[in-house]
């Protein structure tokens, strides 16, 4: 078995997300959830631009330049769809109303709390967008990203090394060779893998890791 | 996601002893009568209850009051001409109350409601409503630290609702609904009627759906 | 010359509100200044349980239980009203955005504190309602009140001595006997009098007056 | 009163320099593009300028960041992939950058407008961006004390307004306008048309006209 395209993390991801949730998805690798959520799922987007009922991307006729996503690439609007503006989106977000929010990282460390919003290097121009609040505010955070950064380190660490984007906010990361539930202060359990063995991925982690037991 | 109740008695069904319940309405416009009714015959006591006012006539907030299952009332503004059942009860000892400003009531439920840990206001400085709270000096004028109330339960009454419990209301029957929506754990709807997924206007949606849990039409 | 009735004092306060101002009218005698706005003031009436664009009070087949002023009364809509939440209703109230309200007061101090909510005696239910807000918020508060309690005293005093709503907010003072203009730190100005000579007014308040002077 | 201009320049007239200007707008949807133009031509200059990005490819915010106006930007996402005008102005060290988590943005942008004096919050917590900030434990979490942002001026976009000033917005458009109009001294806003009073629905107004100090259709 291989290693997990984008496309089957992202379905991997979306196979977990409860029937009629109300969730945010990062811009990004994220957004591309959606694509796995069928109308079925009854899983309703939200927005942080002021929206809940997204639909899918907008094509050809229907693009509206006044209807876009986080991402600020065109969207489509569902039946039961709500527009808000921003303060009252943040505070949806903030307030602990959306079931889930999914989110890119750079670092994800064992005990969950989360990088993902600047690299750290002195270069770089800031810009956290609305990261920080959804990490706080959704009742669950799950993870999609690579485990691996282009020079084979793992980007789920002991401890993060890139600047914080909140503490101890991470509930599960979704990546190419494995699913990892994170439990705060125990070891980080492991659910899946494809392509990489238990030993071979203990190998290669600095954090305590665990199978998940059901 | 938003259950839609077959009955008001559905709808309050599970509301625990020793809640703290928000009950719509500006006096009786936007009062989720109903619900109430059902919430005496569920039968939930030592309840504190959250209201602008402290119920009116023998209806309603005020028949709730009369059941004896509010302990506790927190609200702006109790006294009025038609409040004889909260009087009565006040003045025997048979109730606590907590009044606070209107304006507060409304800012601590939405601070609940918005994750907002406290807030900063002018409003009650000086007067007997902020003795012993904290006060904080901000660009040179005093204001008072107030803190969210947030709660199990919010009865509130909408004009319509569609089946993913997006609400709206009529004219000043809104009032503290929205807000009151936002701050309970468990949100209770009664509405004249429900639609299908894209009758009502998205842009004039005033609670979106992810603030309702139960919705009963009557 | 004889005092003023409680319909003249309403038409004498009503005529020195500004044109197009945003106004908040409160609960019992306030509310009767609406009377003395035509719709060429083009004065906005704000009430706190939701709207902007309040019109005059509701009779007959026009009564709609919905639709209701701060004091409970059956009022109705005029064009290009609005009605919004009560959090909105009060961030307005409180960011400082009406240009005017109008308060009833038990008393008003030379320097402009407020005591209009609470008698103060032991066995009084509490009961502040919006006051709180209004008196902090408004750029200008204007009072309409009687000036004399029935017993003879004045009810602008050197010192409140019932419970206040709110310190140092009072802008004017319009009573049956005289218009009186707050100054904070100054003397209190006295702008016209009705049946009762300054030396009169003098002898009877106990706060230092002053003649206004344009 | 609401002022109907008769031009995007007469509706930015005035604006000083080293004001504090709102720009609504969530990259170019909501964007007020003809009041920004009107602004470059005006040249207020030493403005901070308070907006969710830095600027879109060479056109609204971007031009007024090039045309040298701007002393200092207050954002949340200043780095996108057509930002160029301001990472060029950020590297040559020609521009001030503040990032605001998008959240404390609008919420510190509501509580100017609502007379709120500070506000506690869990964003940013443990970040960089809450370095130096005071912090507080509440219910055994712990908060970021958050300020206002009040500004001089406010420059939106709405779909349609009343002559008195009520404004209704479009879909996603609507993002920051509501709050930005909350929390300016002068609120300008261009519009696609103007109706008569009456002529927007009240249930479904979002600004209402006490917000909105000018407006131009264009």
């Amino acid at each position: 078995m291989s290693p997990l395209s984008r496309d089957e993390m992202a379905r991997v991801l979306a196979r977990d997300i409860p029937r009629g949730a109300y969730v945010n998805l990062g811009i990004g690798a994220p957004t591309t959830v959606g694509d796995h959520l069928p109308p079925e799922s009854g899983v309703v987007l939200h927005t942080e631009n002021g929206m809940l009922g997204m639909g899918p991307a907008a094509t050809g006729d229907t693009i509206d330049p006044d209807l876009i996503n986080a991402g600020k690439f065109p969207v489509t609007e569902l039946p039961g769809a709500a527009y808000f503006h921003h303060a009252d989106s943040f505070a949806m977000m903030r307030g602990g109303h959306l079931d889930l929010c999914v989110l890119g990282a750079y670092q994800v460390s064992a005990s969950g709390d989360l990088a993902n919003w600047h690299t750290g290097e002195p270069d770089a121009i800031p810009a956290v967008g609305g990261a920080m609040d959804l990490a706080v505010g959704a009742k669950q955070v799950f993870v999609l990203m690579s485990l691996f950064t282009r020079t084979g380190s793992s980007k789920l660490v002991g401890e993060c090394t890139c600047p914080l984007t909140a503490l101890r906010c991470v509930d599960r990361v979704y990546t190419d060779y494995a699913t990892f539930e994170i439990t705060g202060d125990g070891p980080v359990l492991v659910r899946e893998t494809w392509g990489i063995s238990f030993s071979e991925l203990r190998a290669r982690l600095d954090v305590p890791l665990e199978w998940y037991d059901d | 996601m938003t259950l839609l109740c077959a009955s008001a008695d559905e709808a309050v069904s599970g509301i625990a002893d020793g809640s703290t319940v928000l009950v719509g309405g500006f006096g009786p416009a936007g009062m989720p009568f109903a619900l109430i009714d059902a919430l005496i015959r569920q039968g939930a006591r030592d309840l504190t209850v959250v209201s602008n006012n402290a119920g009116n006539a023998d209806t309603g907030l005020a028949a709730l009051l009369a059941a004896g299952q509010v302990r506790k009332i927190v609200c702006s503004f109790p006294r009025q001409t038609d409040s004889w059942v909260f009087d009565e009860l006040y003045r025997t000892g048979k109730i606590e109350l907590e009044v606070a400003p209107q304006g507060n009531l409304a800012e601590r439920l939405r601070a609940a409601g918005a994750g907002i840990g406290g807030f900063y206001t002018r409003t009650g400085v000086g007067t007997l409503l902020a003795e012993g709270k904290e006060t904080r000096e901000i660009d040179g004028r005093t204001y008072v630290l107030e803190w969210p109330i947030a709660a199990d339960v919010a009865l509130i009454s909408a004009h319509t609702a569609d089946t993913l419990g997006n609400l709206v209301y009529r004219k000043t029957a809104r009032n503290f609904a929205p807000v009151m929506a936002t701050a309970a754990t468990t949100t209770v709807v009664q509405v004249g009627s429900v639609v299908e997924p894209g009758a009502l206007d998205p842009e004039a949606v005033v609670t979106p759906g992810i603030y309702v849990d139960r919705i009963v039409a009557l």
